[in-house]
């Protein structure tokens, strides 16, 4: 079901795997639904000119990014057959191998997910105002760009 | 007119602040523009969008929001 | 890294969320991988002609899918560049709004996630022999066929 | 030649066993077919695949594996 109040969808540090099973099992009282697809985005160790990733720090424009979100939410149920989408996006530290990004679409069909989901995270790297500053080992930095 | 203009990531290593109220007396984002790179010398070398009110705008936009902020490119995800 | 042992990808029962959850968690070691991709299949309490699914029994030719399975994974890690790859099947009752199937692809980059995932569970969906017997909630039964 | 015919699914409603061993002096698939088709009468109107050996075969294949499934529609995921 589409909502029309414009959520926050940050939350403080990397969000813990027990919270997306969490989420999985809230779902099983849904019974019309057929076929769920998560995004996960882990930060990856990159090593670049010899020095490790430690670590991204994500700041956002967030009142923007939320309204973002919430376009590409209203978006996607609009395009797609869905019924529920969940987006959780970290603020703050999150260390190499944490998840960054949590996105969650559920459907009664399996087709209809894999496209929604595609055009969720693509939607979310090209248009929301995230920044990731990459933090080495020795706690120099660079900052994050999307491709 | 008083605008307010928020600085975000690599942005604020160019201004050192996250966030100012300017007196501006010019029309378009370009001569905003213009104003702020003569304050903060290397932000002319940053690559950046400009967001005037939270919808993305183009220089030659009229500046009539109260505010603009300044995004580095984004890494969502 | 692409196993050339044939796993045994049935589980009985159910699949658990808070397993998934652990799955996702025991990924947080492998910090090459930015981006996961999971599939989930739902049981799906279908109404028909007035009767409600109360569950889904799946039994299996089971060597012949653990092989099939097998097959389907060397395709996937032979097509995309997937750091790894895990399949989940479950055999015998499973009630509405839980979960029968379960799919998840890791790989530094997201592109490759999403063409992976949906090759895998269209081919699991094609190829694999599994029978699915979906039971109503007055006892009675049909046989599920994938669309 | 001793077969092993395996049944799956509904196919068991036909037959009410899931495996069994049946002598068969015949030579393609088609025929194993006609030789099940009268010893189950319900058999002929259920959709199935036949598998040899655990991959599917056509019904003008030899029979020369050791081991026959009968396949109903495939229901994964």
């Amino acid at each position: 079901m589409a909502d029309k109040k414009v959520k926050n969808v940050f939350r403080q540090g990397a969000i813990p795997s027990h919270f997306i099973g969490e989420s999985i099992y809230k779902h099983q009282t849904k019974t019309s639904i057929g076929a769920h697809n998560i995004f996960l985005g882990q930060v990856r160790a990159d090593i670049i000119d010899n020095k490790t990733v430690a670590a991204i720090e994500y700041t956002a424009y967030e009142d923007m990014a939320n309204a973002k979100f919430h376009e590409i939410r209203e978006a996607a149920f609009e395009k797609f057959e869905l019924t529920c989408m969940h987006i959780y996006h970290s603020l703050g530290p999150v260390k190499a191998g944490e998840i960054c990004l949590f996105v969650f679409v559920s459907s009664p069909r399996r087709k209809v997910v894999f496209k929604a989901l595609e055009f969720i995270v693509e939607a979310i790297k090209a248009d929301v105002p995230v920044f990731g500053k990459e933090i080495f080992e020795d706690e120099s930095h660079q900052w994050k760009v999307n491709s | 007119m008083l605008i307010t203009i928020k600085y975000f990531g690599q942005i604020v290593e160019a201004t050192q602040k996250e966030e100012e109220s300017l007196e501006f007396s010019g029309t378009l984002v370009s001569e905003l523009m213009e104003q702020l790179y003569k304050k903060y010398a290397s932000l002319e070398r940053k690559d950046f969008k400009v967001a005037q009110n939270q919808e993305l705008v183009s220089l030659e936009t009229q500046v009539s929001g109260k505010e603009i902020a300044l995004l580095p490119p984004f890494a969502g995800g």
